[in-house]
C-alpha cells in the first residue's frame, strides 16, 4: 500500500481541512477528478476507506486534499499531526478529459466539490471559468487558486453573503446564454441535486459535460457494487448500475440515466 | 518455513486463504494490486444465470465495526461471466485458483448456472452455493433459513456437476449444524461460513433506513465472535472440511477459525480496508506456525483446547 | 423541554431509559454515582427459585467493540432477594421503578421464582422474564430457542402473577418474530429484545477459549445493527409495547431503537464503560426532541420511513 | 465521571510506565490496594475500564499508576500526553489493612504488584521489608522508591539478573523463619500463580496476611459477577464466588478458597 506521509494538515476555512500527502507515486499519473482512498489510521472502529478528490498534485510529490469535516473520519483525519502517515490507494477513478484544442472550460462546482476541478485550471494558462456555488460565502472554496491560475470566478451562495445569491444553476443558465456559439466543455462536481440539475441542463442544450458523482464507496476499485449509479443503456430497462469508483465518478452528462 | 497447503478433500489449496464472495470482485478489479496465484483460491462474486441490476442505493452503510451491505447479487449473469474478458477468461489466464460462488431465486435458477459452468469448467476449481437468497416462488423465504429449500438446491446442484461443491451457510438461524447436516447429506463437499448476518441502520436525522433495502447484512469485525461460534460448533457436527470467515482483519483472527475447526478461511469485508489483507493473513499464519513450532498449518485445524 | 413519560401499557415510566439487566446488578452497587430514580426503571440482575454460583471463570471476554459474557446467572435466590438489605428493601427505600428479571432451569423454576415475588410485589414495577436459559430437564436446549417451551414458561409465569410481564427474546432464532407472537399469545404484556448473540473467541496463544463456559453471550456496539434489524420486525409483527435494546451507548443510538419500533430501550454493556450512559441516554433523547420539535418521546417511536 | 489530567506518562523501565494523574478527589480518601478503573481514550473499538492499582497519592492530588504494555488498553494509555485526560473510576475495591500496632509489614510482591502496596511502605518511617519477585532485572519495580521509604528490599529473579535466582516463596519461606515470632502481617500482589502459593505459605503456617488478586474486570464496582474468585463460606459447597473489585481486590488470605 502507499504510504502518505502528512506534510501539513490545516484548517482552511469554516470546516474545511486542507492536508497535504508526501504521495510522489501518485502524483506521478494523477489527473483531475481522479480520487485518493484514504485509509484513516486509529479509527479502528471504523473499518472503510473515504475517498477523496484529489486536488493538485506537485511534481515534488505532494499531493493536496481539501475535505470538509462532517463525520468521524474526516474528523479523526483533522486530527492527525505533519509527520503522520495514511495509506492511500490511488489514483483511483477515471478524471476529467482535458478539454479539446480551442475548448473553453466551464467549471460548475458546489462546496468541496472545487477540489475535484481544481486541476483543471492548471492548464497552461488558457484560462476558463469557474462557477461556485455554496450555502453561504465560509464554503466557498479555492476562489484565490482559480484566479491565480488565470480562471474567471463568478460565485453564488444560497444566502446571498458573497456573489449571486441564488443558485450555481442560474449563473450556469447565463454562461450559456452569454457564450453563444464558442465551443465550450463543460465539468461539474457537488452536491448530487445539483449535478443532476446541471447534467439537464446540458442534456436539454445537448451541450458537452462531465459530472463527477460523489457516492459512499466500499472497495474503491469496481469490486463491491456499493458506489453504482444508473447510467443509460440499450437493455430492456434503458438502464444499468454502473460503479462509480472505476467507470466513475466522472461520467459524461449524456451517460447519466436521468430519472423523473 | 511451515506448510500451508490445505486439503479440502477433493481440492488443495496452496494455503488456506481466499477472498470472500463479494469483496473481491472477479479478482480483475485487484490484479494490479499482486499476483492472483498468492491465494489459497479467488472466490468470486455471486453468479446467476441471468444479469442482475441489484439493489436500489444506498446499498451499504457503515456501522461500528462493520459494515451493512444489501448490494442485492448485482452481476453480469452466467454467459458473460464465462466469456467477458474481464471476468473466466481474466482468471483463467491469471493462473488463479478460482471458485465461482453461485445463485438463483429458484431451485432450477441454481440448477442452471451450474450447469453452464460445468459445461464450461476449465479453470474453474469448486463451486460455492450461496443459499442465502430469498426464493421468489416460496414467497422469499431464504434458501439457507429453511432445511427442506437447502437440501433441494444442493441436491439440483449436485446432480448437474461433478466439481467440489461448498455451500455457504447462513447465521440467520437458530441451528446452524442442522444446516451443515442437511446440505452435507444432500451432497455438499464442503460448507462455507457465516455468511452476513441480517441488520438494520437508521438515520436519526432522516428518519430512513440506512440501507434502500431496508435490512442488510452486517459484515467486519463485528461478527467474528459469532462467526467463530458457528464454525466451532459446525466442526463438532459435520466431518467435511469447513472454510471459515467471518470479520477476519488478521492472522489472529483467521488463526482463531482454523483452531475452531476450519480448514481454510476467507477474508471478506477487511479487503475494503486494506486489499492486501489477503496476503498479510497468509503471511501472518505463516509466522504464528513457525512461531508455535507447527509444522503445517493442517496441525492447528481444531486444534482449540476446550478442557 | 420534550415529554419524557412513556406508557408501556400496563407501566407508565417517567423516561424511557432502562438498564439491561445483569449489568447494573440490584441498582444498590451504583447507589453512589447517581439517584435510581432518575431512570425509566432499574431492571435487577436475573434472580431464580435458588441461589446459585454461575459458571466458572473466565466469565468475560473483551471483543472488537463489544465483549462476551457467560456469567452463568450467579445470584442470591428469590428469599434473599427479596429480604437481603441490599436487595429489595433497598431497592424499595431507594423509590426507583424496579423490574424483576426471573429466570429457571425448569417451567416449574420460572413459576416459583414469580410466585414468590408475586407474594412480596412491593415496590415490584414488573417481571422480566428472561428465556434465555438452558432447561435442563429438556436436555439443554435454551427456552428462547423452543417455542412450545417459551410459551409454557410464560403462561405458567402468567397464571401466578398479575405484575406487568415483559418477555425477553432470544436472538438466536431464525425468527424472532414468530417467538415475540408465540409469548403475546401466551399472556406477556411486552417483549424486550435482544439478550445477547451467541459467541465465542479463542486465546490463539494458549489455544483456549476465553470464557470458560466455551460460548458466551456478544453484548455492545457490535450487535446493534442486529438488535435494530430485530426490533424493527418485532414492531411490524405484535402491538405490545416493545422495549429495545443491544449496543446502545449513545442517545442517537437508543434514538435508532424508538424509530424502529421500540417503546422504552435499555442500556446494558455501555455501563461498563461509563455508569453515567443511561443518564446521558435520557439527557440525549431530550435533546433530540427538542431539536426535532417533537413535544413528546411517543411521537417517533416506531416513526422510521420506510419510504 | 472524575476526570484525570494526565501531569506525566513516561517510560519507567523495559515495558514499563509510570502514569500521573491530577486526580484529588480519589487522592483524598484512597489507600493502598485500592484501585482505579480506567477508561482509555481514542479505543473506540474496546468498550471496557482498565483497572489499575494506585501506586501512590499525594496530598496536592497526584495519583500514580504503575503499569505494563500488555496489549492494546495500556499501548494506547502509554500514547497519551500530557494535558490529555482519563475518566477515573475510583477509588474501587477494599484496600490493604494497615498493619496493627507493632506488627512488622512484609510485602511479597511480583512486577507490576510492586505498585499495589506501595502506600503500605509510607507507614511514617516505621519500616518494613518487601521481597520482590521478577522474573529478570528489568522487572522489578520500585526498588529504590521502597528504599527511600525505609523498606528493607530483598529481590529474586527467575533468571539470575538479580538478587536471589528463584523463586519469591523461597525468600518468603526464609523471612519467616529468620523473623521468628516477632508479629508480622503478610501483604501480597503479583501474578495469581505466585499469590496462591504465598496464600498456602501463609495458611499452613497460621499467620496473617492479605492477598491482592487481579481478575478481569467489567464493572468495578460488584455490577456484573465477571470478577469472582472462589472464598470459603458455610455452604454446602464450601465455597462461594466473591465479587473481586468491591469484596476484593484484597482478601484475607485465609479466607481464599485454595483448591487441589
Ligand atoms: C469520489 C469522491 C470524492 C470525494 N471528494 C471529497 C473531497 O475532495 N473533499 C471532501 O471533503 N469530501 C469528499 N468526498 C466525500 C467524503 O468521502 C466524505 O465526506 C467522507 O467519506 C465522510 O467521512 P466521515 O467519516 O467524516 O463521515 P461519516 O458520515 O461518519 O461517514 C460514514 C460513512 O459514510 C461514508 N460517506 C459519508 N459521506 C460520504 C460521501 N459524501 N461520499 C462518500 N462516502 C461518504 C463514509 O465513507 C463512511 O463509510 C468525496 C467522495 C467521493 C465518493
Ligand atoms: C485490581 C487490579 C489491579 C491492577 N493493577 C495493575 C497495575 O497496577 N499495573 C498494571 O500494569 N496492571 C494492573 N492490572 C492489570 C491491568 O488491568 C491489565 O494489564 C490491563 O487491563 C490490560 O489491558 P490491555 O488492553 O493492555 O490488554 P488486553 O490483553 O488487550 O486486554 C484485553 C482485555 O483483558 C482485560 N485484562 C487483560 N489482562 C488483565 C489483567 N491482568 N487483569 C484484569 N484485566 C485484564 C482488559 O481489561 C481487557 O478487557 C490490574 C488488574 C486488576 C484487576
Ligand atoms: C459488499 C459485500 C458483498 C457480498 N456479496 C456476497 C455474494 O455475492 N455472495 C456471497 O455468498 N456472499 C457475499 N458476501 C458475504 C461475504 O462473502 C462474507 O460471507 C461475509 O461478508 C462475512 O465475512 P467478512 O466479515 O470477512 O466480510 C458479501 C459481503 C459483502 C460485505
Ligand atoms: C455481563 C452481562 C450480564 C447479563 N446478565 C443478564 C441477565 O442476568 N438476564 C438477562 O436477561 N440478560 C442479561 N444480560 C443481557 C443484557 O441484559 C442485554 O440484553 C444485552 O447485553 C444486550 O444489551 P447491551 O449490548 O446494551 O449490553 C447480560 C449482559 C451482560 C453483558
Ligand atoms: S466502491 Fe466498490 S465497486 Fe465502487
Ligand atoms: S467487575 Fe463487575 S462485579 Fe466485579
Amino acid at each position: 500500500m502507499k504510504t502518505g506521509e502528512i506534510i501539513t494538515n490545516r484548517l482552511l476555512q469554516d470546516e474545511y481541512y486542507r492536508v497535504e500527502f508526501y504521495a510522489p507515486e501518485i502524483c506521478r499519473t494523477a489527473r483531475a477528478g481522479q480520487f485518493v482512498h484514504v485509509r484513516i489510521p486509529n479509527l479502528e472502529h471504523r473499518i472503510l476507506r473515504r475517498p477523496f478528490s484529489i486536488c493538485n498534485c506537485t511534481e515534488d510529490g505532494v499531493l493536496t486534499v481539501v475535505y470538509k469535516v462532517v463525520g468521524e473520519g474526516t474528523r479523526a483525519l483533522a486530527g492527525l499531526a505533519p509527520g503522520m502517515a495514511c495509506e492511500l490507494m490511488g489514483p483511483l477513478g477515471n478524471g476529467f478529459m482535458p478539454p479539446k484544442d480551442g475548448e473553453y472550460p466551464v467549471l460548475v462546482v458546489g462546496g468541496y466539490g472545487s477540489a475535484a476541478t481544481f486541476m483543471l485550471s492548471q492548464n497552461g494558462g488558457k484560462g476558463g471559468l469557474v462557477l461556485l456555488g455554496a450555502r453561504s460565502a465560509s464554503d466557498l472554496l479555492l476562489v484565490e487558486e482559480y484566479r491565480r491560475n488565470g480562471f474567471d470566478v463568478r460565485v453564488s451562495t444560497n444566502d446571498g453573503s458573497a456573489g449571486h445569491k441564488g443558485l450555481v444553476t442560474e449563473l450556469l443558465t447565463e454562461a450559456i446564454r452569454e457564450n453563444g456559439d464558442r465551443p465550450v466543455r463543460f465539468y461539474a462536481c457537488g452536491p448530487t441535486g445539483m449535478l443532476y440539475a446541471v447534467a439537464k441542463m446540458l442534456c436539454a442544450r445537448n451541450l458537452p459535460g462531465e459530472i463527477s458523482l460523489d457516492h459512499l464507496m466500499c472497495c474503491g476499485v469496481g469490486a463491491c457494487f456499493a458506489c453504482v449509479v444508473k447510467v443509460k443503456d440499450n437493455n430492456a430497462d434503458g438502464w444499468r448500475y454502473a460503479r462509480s469508483c472505476n467507470e466513475g465518478p466522472v461520467f459524461r452528462a449524456a451517460e447519466l440515466y436521468l430519472e423523473d | 518455513m511451515a506448510d500451508l497447503t490445505t486439503d479440502l478433500g477433493k481440492m488443495m489449496l496452496k494455503n488456506p486463504v481466499m477472498t470472500a464472495s463479494g469483496t473481491f470482485g472477479y479478482g480483475f478489479e485487484y490484479k494490479d494490486y499482486f499476483d492472483l496465484r498468492e491465494l489459497g483460491a479467488v472466490v468470486v462474486k455471486g453468479i446467476a444465470a441471468f444479469q442482475s441490476h441489484g439493489n436500489p442505493t444506498p446499498r451499504v452503510a457503515e456501522v461500528t465495526s462493520g459494515m451493512l451491505n444489501a448490494i442485492g447479487l448485482q452481476g453480469p449473469g452466467v454467459d458473460k461471466f464465462l466469456h467477458g474478458a474481464e471476468y473466466m477468461p481474466f482468471l483463467r489466464s491469471s493462473g488463479a485458483t478460482v471458485v465461482v460462488n453461485i445463485w438463483g431465486k429458484t431451485v432450477e435458477g441454481y440448477r442452471e448456472v451450474a450447469e453452464r459452468l460445468e459445461a464450461d469448467r476449465e479453470g474453474i476449481a469448486a463451486l460455492e452455493i450461496n443459499i442465502s437468497c430469498p426464493n421468489v416462488k416460496e414467497g422469499g423465504a431464504a434458501f439457507g433459513t429453511d432445511l427442506k429449500l437447502a437440501a433441494e438446491v444442493v441436491s439440483e446442484v449436485r446432480r448437474v456437476t461433478t466439481l467440489p461443491l461448498i455451500t455457504k451457510l447462513s447465521p440467520n438461524v437458530t441451528s446452524i449444524v442442522d444446516f451443515a447436516r442437511c446440505v452435507v447429506d444432500a451432497g455438499s463437499d464442503m460448507v462455507s461460513l457465516i455468511n452476513t448476518i441480517t441488520g438494520m441502520a437508521i438515520d436519526v436525522n432522516t428518519r430512513r433506513p440506512k440501507i434502500a433495502n431496508l435490512f442488510g447484512g452486517l459484515s467486519g469485525p463485528a461478527i467474528k465472535p459469532v462467526a467463530v461460534r458457528m464454525v466451532y460448533q459446525v466442526a463438532q457436527a459435520v466431518k467435511v472440511p469447513i472454510i471459515g470467515m467471518g470479520g477476519i482483519m488478521t492472522a489472529d483472527d483467521a488463526v482463531e477459525f482454523l483452531l475452531a475447526g476450519a480448514s481454510a478461511v476467507a477474508v471478506g469485508t477487511a479487503i475494503f480496508a486494506d486489499p492486501y489483507a489477503p496476503l498479510n493473513v497468509i503471511r501472518g499464519i505463516g509466522e504464528y506456525l513457525d512461531r508455535n513450532g507447527c509444522k503445517s498449518v493442517r496441525e492447528i485445524v481444531g486444534a482449540v483446547k476446550v478442557r
